[in-house]
C-alpha cells in the first residue's frame, strides 16, 4: 500500500537533494537546476497532499509554481549570460558583487 | 449670534455629487501610487511631462480630500467612510480604512503639502526629477495610509513603507552628509518600529487568548485588557516607536540631520508629515490601546515633552544652519503637541491636533522660503547672510509671515493650537502650564533672532544679483499663508470637526480606565488597598 | 434702543477700517504709488476716528445704565467648555480709549505722510502703522481677555516691526528684537493670568468675570491673578524692571515713537489694569505692588531723563516716568485719574514727539540736543507747539497735564501717604526740568549746527497744531471739583470701576488741602523749569551743570548708565542663555545623544563585518544560513515539540 | 502493483536527481535533469494529476530544459567551469547542514499527521476540473501570472540585448 507519506518522503528527498546541490555546487547554471529540483520536490508533496485531501488547490498551486519557475529560469539565465559576458566566470564564489 | 456667515457654512453648501458611495479613502491612497507607477514605468522624454503628471495627481488627490472634507459629518465622533475588505483572512488581517475628526486634518494637510512640496521643488531638482516626484507620490500614499488604517497590521505596513521613499529622497537627492543622515534616520526609526511589531504581535495573541478571535482590527483590540505584567513593556515598545518618529527628546537627533540633508521639498514633508505621524499614532494607538500605561506614565512623558519643548528652543538658538534651526524649532513644537496629548483634556488634545497641522504649514512655509533663498545663495549658513530683505523684499515678507506664525502671533494658526495646549496643560497641572507657556518667550528669541541675522542688517558689500521671487514662487508661498491665516482667524472649521472625535477618544480612555479600576477595586478591596482615580476630563 | 443697535451694528467697523487699510497697503501698496497709499492709510484711520467720535456722541446720549454694549462677531476658539468668541465691548472706558486712539492715530498718520514722504518703504510703513491701529483698537474694544490678548500681542508685533523698520541699521534690528522679547516676557505672565482666570471662573468674558470676582476669588487667588496681569502690564507699559526696551525703541521712525511708544501701545498696560480694577481691588498686595512699581518707575526714569542728551531718549524716559505716574494712580485707588492722565499724556507726549520729529527732520536726523539750538527762529510753529506740549507735560496750571497729574497727586496724598507724595512731587520738578532742558537747549541759545534747515511741510504742522489744542483743552474734561469743575471724565468712567467711587464732591473743609496740593505741585513744576532756565539760559548758570556733575560724579554715572539695568540683564540673562544654548547643542545633543546612537550603529556595523570576513564571498553564506535557519526551525518544530 | 510502480519511479527520480548534482559537466547535469523532470511527470500521473503531468512534460521537459541547453550553448562550452564541488569550511558546513536538513524533512514527512483520505471523484485532476477552478476562483492570479510571464520575456530580452 502506497501511502501519502511515501510520496512526501520522495518529495522531501528531491527537495533535499536540491538544497544539497545548491549549497555544494559552484556553477551558477547548476545552481539554477537545483532550484528546479527543489520546486519539483515541493510539487510532488503538493500533489500528494492534494490527493489526500481531495481538493484541487494544490494542483493549481503547482501550476503557478511552474509558471514562476519558467519566469525565473528565463530571467535567471539571461542574467547569467550577462554576468558571464562581464565577468567571464560562472563560479559563484568569484561573484562577490553582493558583498557590502 | 454670528454676524459673519463664515466659511463653514459656505463649504457645506449643496452637494452636487454624492461621494459617500465612492471608496474615497482607497482612492486617496492608490491615486498617488498609480501616479508613481506611471512615473517610474514609462520612459518619459524630458522633465516637464512627468513633473506635470505628478502635480496633476497630487492636485487631484487634494481635490478628492477636499470633497471628503465637504462630505465629512462634523457631528459624528465615529469612523466615517469606512472601507473594510478581507486582506489575509487566515490571520485576521483586514484592509480596514476609516476617517474621523482626528485623522481628517492629517489627511488634508498631507494632500495639501505634497503639491506644495512639488511646486517648491519645481526647478530645484536637477537629477532625475521623475524618480524624485515618483518617490514623493509614494510618500504621500504611505502617509495617507498611516492616517487611514484601522488595522494594526495594515498600519504597520504603511508605517514601514513610508520609510522607503524617505530613504531614497534623502539618500539620492540630499546634501553632502546625506549618507550619515539616512543611516541615522533608518536606524532610529527601524529600531523603534521593530519593537512595536513585537508588541503588536503580543497584543494580537493576548486578544486571541481573551476572545478566541484572531484580529488586527484596532476597534476590537481597543477592548483588550492587557495583563499588568505586560503593560509596561508593551506600552514602552509602542511609545518608543512613536517617540522616535515624533521625535521626542532624547530620540530627536535624527531630525536635524535628516532636515539639514534633505532636499528642500523632502524637508517640507519630513517636518510636517513624517513627524506628525508619530504624534498622530500616540492619539490613535497608544492612548486607546494602553490607557493605563498612558495615564500612569503620563507624568514622565509630559516631562520629556516639556524638556523637548524647552531644550529644542534653547538648542535652536545656538544653530548656525538655517535648516537645522528650523528642525530644532520643530522638536520644540512637537514637544508641545505631545504635551497636549498627554494632559488628557479636550483643550490639550484639540490643541495638539491643530498644532500638528499648523507646524506643518508654518515650518513648511519657512522651509520653502529657505529653499528659495538657498537656490540663490547656495548657502544655509546664517552667518553668511544678512540684509536679504533689501535684495528680496517679497521673500522677506513671506519669511516674516511664516516666522511670526511659528512664533505664535494671535490671528495666525500656531497661536490657536499653542493657546489650547497651554490651557490644557495649565488645567491639568499649573506647573506644566507655566513651563510650557514660558517657551513662547524662547520661541520669540530664537526665531526673531534668526530672522534678524538673515533678513536685517546691511547688505554685504559684495553685490548680489538675487532676483526676488518669481510669480510661481510667490503663488507657492501664498497658498499656505492663506491657510495659516484662515486657521488663525477662523479655527472653528477645524475645531468643530475635531471636537466629537477628541471627545470620543477621551471618553473611551476614561471609560476603559474606569472599567479596569472597577475590576481591580474588586480584587483589591479585600486587601484594603486604596484605588486612586486619575483626574480625567473630557470637558 | 434704536441708538443702541445702531452703535452695536457699527462697532466692528472701528477696528475693521484700519485693517482694510492695512490689507490694501500690504497687497497693493508697492504698486499704487505713495499718494494713494497715504490717502488710504490716513483715510481709513480718519474714517474710523470720525466713526468713533460719532459713536461717542451717540453714546453720551444714552442713559448711564445702558452705556455698555456688547457685540459678538463670531465664536473664535470653541473647545469644549472653553470658548473665546470675538466679542467687542463698548463701555465708557473703551469708548474713551477708542476715541483717543483713533483720533491721535489719525493725526500721526497725517503727520507721517509728511515725515516719511522720502522713504522708499512708504507703503510698508503705512501697512505696519494701519495694522497697529487695528490691533490697538481691538485691544481697547475687546470684550474678553483673549480678544484683548490678540490686540495685546498684535500691537507688540507691530511695535517690533516698526522699531526694526530701518532694518539695515544693526541697532534698529537689535532694539526691535529686544522690545519684542522683553514685552513677550510680560505677555507670558499675562497669558498665565488668563488661564488662572479661566480655571477659576470658567469663562474669560469681562462682564461675567468682573461680576463674579468678589464671590469667586479668595484674596490669594485674586493676588495671583492681579499680579500676573500686572506683570503683563509691566512688560507692555515699560515699567521697572522691564522698562529697558522703551528707550531703545527710539530707533523707530519718530512718528512711530509718538504713536506707539508714547500715546497708545505703552498705555495698554494702564488700560489693562484699569479694566481689571475689580480684581485688583480684591487684593491689597497687588494694589500696593502696582503703586510701588509705578512710583519706582516714575522716579527712576525721571532721574535718568535728567542727564541724557538724545532728544528722543529723554522723551522716552519721560514716557516711562509718566506711565509710572499712571500706575501710581491705579495703585492708590484712582483709576479714573490714571485714565485721565493717560489721555492728557497721550496728547502732550504725542505732541512732544512729533515736535521732536520736526526738529530732527529739520536738522537731518540730528538727535543730540547739544548740537541744536536757536531753532526758534527757523521753525517757529514747531517751537510754539513743542512748548505747549512741554508746559502740559510739566503740569503747569491751565494745561492738560496739570489737571490729570493733580488728580493723581491728590489721590496719592490721600491714600499713599506724605512720603510718596513728596517723592512724586520731586519727580514732578524733575519733569519740568528735563522737558524744558530740551526746549531751552534746542530752541534757544546759540546755533550749534550748520545744515540747511528743512522746514516741516503743512501736513506736519497741522497735526502739531491740533495736538497742541488738545494738550491745552484736554484737561478741561476733568476739572476737579475743588476748582469748581465737574470732573466730567471721572463721572463718565465711574460705572466701569463699579465698586469704586470716584472722588466724591469734596466737603467744604477738604477743598482747601486739595488746592494747596495743586499749588505745591505747580511750584514744584515751576521750580524744575526755573532750574533749567538757570542752567541753560542765564550766563551765570552756564557752568552749573558741569560743576554739579563733578560734585555728584557717582550719581551721574549711575544715571547716565540708566541705573545699570541693561548691563545687569546682559550679564545675568542674555550671556548665560547663549552659553547654555551652545552647551546644550554641542555637549548634550551632538556628543551624548548622538554618540549613543552612533554606538548602536557601529555595533551593527561591527557585527555585520565579522561574518563576511570568515570567507571571501557572501552569497553562498547567505544561502547556507538560510538553510541553517530553516533546519533549526524545523528541528524545533518536529524534533523537540 | 502501485507499490512496485512507486519504487521504480522513486528510484529513477532520486538517482537522476543525485546525478544532476554529481555530474562534472553541465551538459550531463541537464540530461539528468530531463530524466528527473519526466519521472516527476510520471509521479503526477500516478497521483491523479493527469493535467499537471502533461504540463510538466511540455513546460519543464520541453521548454525549460531547452532554455538550459541554449544557455550552455551560448556560453562557450570549455569555459563553463567550475565543475568541482565546494571544499573547505563552507563545503563541509554545507554538506552537514544539508544532510541534516534532508534527515529532518524525511522524518517529518514520515510522521506527519494526516487527515482522512478523501474519496476522489472520477475526473479528479482532469483538465476539465482543473480548468474549472483555474478560470473561476483563480482567475485573477492566472491573469497576473500571464502578465508576469510577459514581463519576464520582455526582461529577458532586454537583459540579453543590453549586455
Amino acid at each position: 500500500m502506497v501511502t501519502t507519506s511515501h510520496y512526501l518522503i520522495l518529495g522531501s528527498a528531491l527537495f533535499g537533494i536540491g538544497v544539497l546541490g545548491f549549497l555544494m555546487k559552484r556553477n551558477v547554471i547548476v545552481l539554477l537546476m537545483c532550484v528546479e529540483l527543489m520546486i519539483n520536490g515541493a510539487g510532488v508533496s503538493f500533489v500528494a497532499l492534494c490527493r489526500q485531501t481531495g481538493s484541487l488547490e494544490g494542483q493549481v498551486f503547482v501550476l503557478f509554481a511552474m509558471v514562476i519557475a519558467a519566469v525565473e529560469i528565463a530571467v535567471g539565465l539571461s542574467l547569467i549570460l550577462l554576468i558571464f559576458r562581464n565577468r567571464a566566470t560562472l563560479d559563484v564564489d568569484k561573484l562577490e558583487v553582493l558583498k557590502w | 449670534m454670528s454676524a459673519l456667515g463664515g466659511p463653514g457654512e459656505l463649504l457645506k453648501g449643496a452637494t452636487t455629487m454624492d461621494i459617500s458611495q465612492w471608496p474615497i479613502l482607497s482612492m486617496l491612497i492608490f491615486l498617488p501610487v498609480a501616479g508613481a507607477g506611471l512615473l517610474f514605468l514609462i520612459p518619459w522624454r524630458g522633465d516637464f511631462l512627468p513633473k506635470a503628471l505628478a502635480l496633476v495627481v497630487a492636485g487631484l488627490n487634494l481635490l478628492l480630500s477636499l470633497a471628503l472634507f465637504r462630505a465629512f459629518d462634523p457631528s459624528s465622533s465615529g469612523m466615517q467612510f469606512v472601507e473594510k475588505a478581507r486582506w489575509i483572512p487566515e490571520i485576521g488581517a483586514s484592509y480596514y480604512l476609516g476617517i474621523d475628526g482626528i485623522s481628517l486634518f492629517m489627511v488634508l494637510i498631507t494632500t495639501f503639502m505634497v503639491p506644495m512640496a512639488l511646486l517648491s521643488s519645481w526647478e530645484q531638482v536637477e537629477r532625475r526629477p521623475k524618480m524624485f516626484y515618483g518617490f514623493m507620490l509614494l510618500l504621500e500614499a504611505g502617509l495617507i495610509g498611516i492616517f487611514l488604517a484601522l488595522d494594526l497590521l495594515l498600519f504597520y505596513v504603511f508605517w514601514e513603507v513610508m520609510l522607503l521613499p524617505m530613504y531614497f529622497l534623502i539618500g539620492l537627492w540630499g546634501g553632502a552628509e546625506r549618507r550619515y543622515a539616512t543611516i541615522k534616520l533608518i536606524i532610529y526609526t527601524m529600531g523603534g518600529s521593530l519593537l512595536m511589531l513585537v508588541a503588536i504581535l503580543v497584543l494580537y495573541f493576548i486578544h486571541q487568548g481573551q476572545t478566541g478571535e484572531y484580529t488586527f482590527d484596532i476597534t476590537r483590540l481597543y477592548g483588550t485588557t492587557i495583563p499588568p505584567q505586560a503593560l509596561l513593556p508593551m506600552g514602552l515598545a509602542f511609545f518608543a516607536a512613536f517617540a522616535v518618529k515624533s521625535p521626542l527628546f532624547p530620540f530627536h537627533t535624527w531630525l536635524p540631520d535628516a532636515h539639514a540633508e534633505a532636499p528642500i521639498s523632502g524637508a517640507v514633508d519630513i517636518t510636517g508629515l513624517l513627524i506628525k505621524t508619530g504624534a498622530y499614532a500616540f492619539l490613535r494607538f497608544l492612548l486607546p490601546l494602553f490607557p493605563e500605561f498612558s495615564i500612569s506614565y503620563a507624568p514622565m512623558i509630559v516631562m520629556l515633552a516639556l524638556i523637548a519643548n524647552i531644550y529644542g528652543a534653547v538648542v535652536a538658538t545656538a544653530q548656525q544652519d538655517l535648516k537645522r534651526l528650523i528642525a530644532y524649532s520643530s522638536v520644540s513644537h512637537v514637544g508641545l503637541v505631545i504635551l497636549g496629548i498627554f494632559v488628557f483634556n479636550l483643550q490639550g488634545v484639540e490643541g495638539a491636533i491643530l498644532m500638528m497641522v499648523s507646524i506643518v504649514l508654518a515650518s513648511g512655509g519657512l522651509f520653502m522660503g529657505v529653499g528659495m533663498l538657498y537656490k540663490r545663495s547656495r548657502s544655509k549658513d546664517i552667518s553668511q547672510m544678512g540684509g536679504v530683505w533689501r535684495d528680496m523684499p517679497l521673500l522677506g515678507g513671506f519669511f516674516m509671515f511664516f516666522t511670526l506664525a511659528s512664533v505664535g502671533i494671535p490671528g495666525l494658526s500656531n497661536f490657536v493650537g499653542e493657546f489650547l495646549i497651554f490651557l490644557g496643560a495649565f488645567r491639568a497641572n499649573t506647573f506644566y502650564g507655566v513651563l510650557a507657556a514660558f517657551v513662547m518667550v524662547l520661541t520669540a528669541v530664537y526665531l526673531l533672532w534668526m530672522f534678524w541675522r538673515v533678513m536685517f542688517g546691511p547688505s554685504p558689500a559684495v553685490a548680489r544679483a538675487w532676483q526676488d521671487l518669481s510669480i510661481g514662487e510667490t503663488v507657492t508661498l501664498t497658498i499656505p499663508a492663506i491657510v495659516i491665516l484662515l486657521m488663525g482667524v477662523y479655527p472653528k472649521i477645524f475645531l468643530d470637526r475635531i471636537e466629537p472625535s477628541a471627545k470620543g477618544l477621551l471618553g473611551h480612555v476614561e471609560k476603559k480606565l474606569v472599567q479596569r479600576e472597577d475590576l481591580r477595586a474588586g480584587y483589591k478591596s479585600s486587601t484594603g488597598e486604596k484605588v486612586h482615580g486619575h483626574r480625567l476630563s473630557s470637558r | 434702543m434704536v441708538k443702541d443697535s445702531c452703535i452695536a451694528g457699527c462697532i466692528w467697523l472701528i477696528p475693521a477700517l484700519p485693517l482694510l487699510g492695512a490689507a490694501f497697503n500690504c497687497l497693493l501698496g508697492r504698486r499704487v504709488g505713495n499718494l494713494l497709499v497715504g490717502i488710504i492709510g490716513c483715510g481709513s484711520i480718519g474714517l474710523s476716528a470720525v466713526l468713533s467720535l460719532f459713536i461717542f456722541n451717540t453714546f453720551l446720549a444714552l442713559p448711564v445704565e445702558q452705556r455698555r454694549i456688547e457685540v459678538n462677531l463670531y465664536n473664535w476658539i470653541p473647545s469644549g467648555d472653553f470658548s473665546a468668541p470675538l466679542t467687542l465691548l463698548l463701555d465708557p472706558l473703551s469708548m474713551v480709549m477708542a476715541a483717543m486712539v483713533s483720533g491721535v492715530s489719525f493725526l500721526i498718520h497725517v503727520y507721517s505722510t509728511g515725515y516719511m514722504r522720502k522713504d522708499e518703504s512708504f507703503a510698508r510703513y503705512f501697512f505696519y502703522l494701519n495694522l497697529f491701529v487695528f490691533f490697538m483698537l481691538l485691544l481697547v474694544l475687546a470684550g474678553n481677555f483673549l480678544v484683548l490678548y490678540i490686540g495685546w500681542e498684535g500691537v507688540g508685533l507691530c511695535s517690533y516691526l516698526l522699531i526694526s523698520f530701518w532694518y539695515e541699521r544693526e541697532s534698529a534690528a537689535r532694539a526691535g528684537l529686544k522690545a519684542f522679547v522683553v514685552t513677550r516676557f510680560g505677555d507670558f505672565f499675562f497669558l498665565l493670568g488668563i488661564f488662572l482666570i479661566f480655571v477659576n471662573f470658567g469663562t474669560i468674558h469681562f462682564g461675567s468675570v468682573f461680576e463674579k470676582a468678589p464671590e469667586v476669588l479668595s484674596t490669594t487667588t485674586a493676588t495671583w491673578i492681579a499680579l500676573l496681569i500686572f506683570a503683563g502690564a509691566i512688560g507692555k507699559s515699560a515699567q521697572v524692571p522691564l522698562h529697558t526696551w522703551l528707550p531703545d525703541a527710539m530707533e523707530a521712525p519718530t512718528p512711530v515713537s509718538a504713536l506707539i511708544h508714547a500715546a497708545t501701545m505703552v498705555t495698554a498696560g494702564v488700560y489693562l489694569v484699569a479694566r481689571c480694577y475689580t480684581i485688583f481691588e480684591l487684593s491689597p498686595i497687588a494694589t500696593h505692588t502696582v503703586g510701588i512699581v509705578g512710583l519706582a518707575t516714575a522716579f527712576i526714569s525721571a532721574t535718568v531723563a535728567l542727564v541724557h542728551n538724545d532728544i528722543k531718549r529723554i522723551l522716552a524716559y519721560s514716557t516711562v516716568s509718566q506711565l509710572g505716574h499712571m500706575f501710581l494712580g491705579l495703585g492708590v485707588g484712582a483709576p479714573g485719574a490714571a485714565i485721565f492722565h493717560l489721555l492728557t499724556h497721550a496728547f502732550a507726549k504725542a505732541l512732544l514727539f512729533l515736535g521732536a520729529g520736526a526738529v530732527i527732520h529739520a536738522l537731518h536726523e540730528e538727535m543730540d540736543i547739544k548740537r541744536m539750538g536757536a531753532l526758534k527762529q527757523y521753525i517757529p510753529a514747531t517751537f510754539w507747539t513743542f512748548t505747549i506740549g512741554a508746559l502740559a507735560m510739566s503740569g503747569i496750571p491751565g494745561f492738560a497735564g496739570f489737571f490729570s497729574k493733580d488728580a493723581i497727586l491728590h489721590a496719592t496724598f490721600v491714600h499713599g501717604g506724605v512720603l510718596v507724595w513728596l517723592m512724586i512731587l520731586l519727580t514732578a520738578s524733575f519733569t519740568g526740568f528735563y522737558t524744558f532742558r530740551i526746549v531751552f537747549l534746542a530752541f534757544f541759545g546759540e546755533k550749534r549746527w550748520d545744515v540747511h534747515v528743512e522746514r516741516p511741510i503743512g501736513v506736519m504742522t497741522v497735526p502739531l497744531a491740533a495736538l497742541a489744542f488738545l494738550a491745552i483743552a484736554g484737561g478741561y474734561m476733568g476739572v476737579p471739583h475743588a476748582l469748581g469743575g465737574m470732573d466730567k471724565i471721572g463721572g463718565f468712567l465711574a460705572p466701569v470701576f463699579s465698586s469704586h467711587n470716584p472722588a466724591e464732591p469734596a466737603e467744604g473743609g477738604a477743598q482747601a488741602p486739595e488746592i494747596l496740593l495743586m499749588v505745591m505741585s505747580a511750584i514744584a513744576a515751576f521750580g524744575g523749569i526755573g532750574t533749567a532756565y538757570y542752567f541753560y539760559m542765564t550766563p551765570q548758570g552756564k557752568e552749573a551743570p558741569n560743576r554739579l556733575r563733578q560734585r555728584v560724579a557717582p550719581i551721574y554715572e549711575l544715571l547716565s548708565n540708566a541705573w545699570y539695568f541693561d548691563r545687569v540683564y546682559q550679564a545675568v540673562f542674555v550671556e548665560p542663555f547663549m552659553k547654555a544654548a551652545g552647551f546644550f547643542w554641542e555637549a548634550v545633543d551632538s556628543s551624548v545623544i548622538d554618540n549613543a546612537v552612533r554606538g548602536v550603529a557601529n555595533s551593527f556595523l561591527g557585527g555585520g563585518s565579522i561574518v563576511p570576513k570568515l570567507q571571501i564571498g557572501a552569497v553562498r553564506w547567505y544561502a547556507l544560513f538560510m538553510v541553517l535557519g530553516i533546519t533549526v526551525m524545523l528541528g524545533y518544530v518536529f524534533l523537540l515539540m | 502493483m502501485e507499490l512496485i510502480q512507486f519504487y521504480i519511479v522513486a528510484a529513477i527520480t532520486i538517482s537522476s536527481a543525485v546525478s544532476v548534482i554529481m555530474q562534472g559537466r553541465v551538459m550531463y547535469s541537464i540530461l539528468s535533469l530531463i530524466v528527473t523532470l519526466l519521472s516527476v511527470a510520471w509521479i503526477y500521473a500516478i497521483l491523479n494529476a493527469s493535467f499537471l503531468a502533461v504540463v510538466q512534460v511540455i513546460l519543464y521537459a520541453g521548454a525549460i530544459v531547452v532554455l538550459f541547453v541554449f544557455a550552455v550553448m551560448m556560453l562557450r562550452y570549455e569555459e563553463i567551469e567550475p565543475q568541482r564541488m565546494r571544499t573547505g569550511l563552507i563545503g563541509c558546513l554545507g554538506l552537514l547542514v544539508a544532510l541534516f536538513f534532508i534527515f529532518e524533512l524525511i522524518l517529518s514527512s514520515a510522521t506527519g499527521p494526516f487527515v482522512e483520505e478523501a474519496t476522489l471523484s472520477a475526473d479528479f485532476g482532469s483538465i476539465k476540473s482543473v480548468g474549472a477552478i483555474l478560470y473561476t476562483q483563480y482567475l485573477v492570479p492566472l491573469e497576473l501570472a500571464s502578465i508576469l510571464l510577459l514581463v519576464a520575456v520582455v526582461g529577458a530580452a532586454l537583459f540579453s540585448k543590453r549586455g
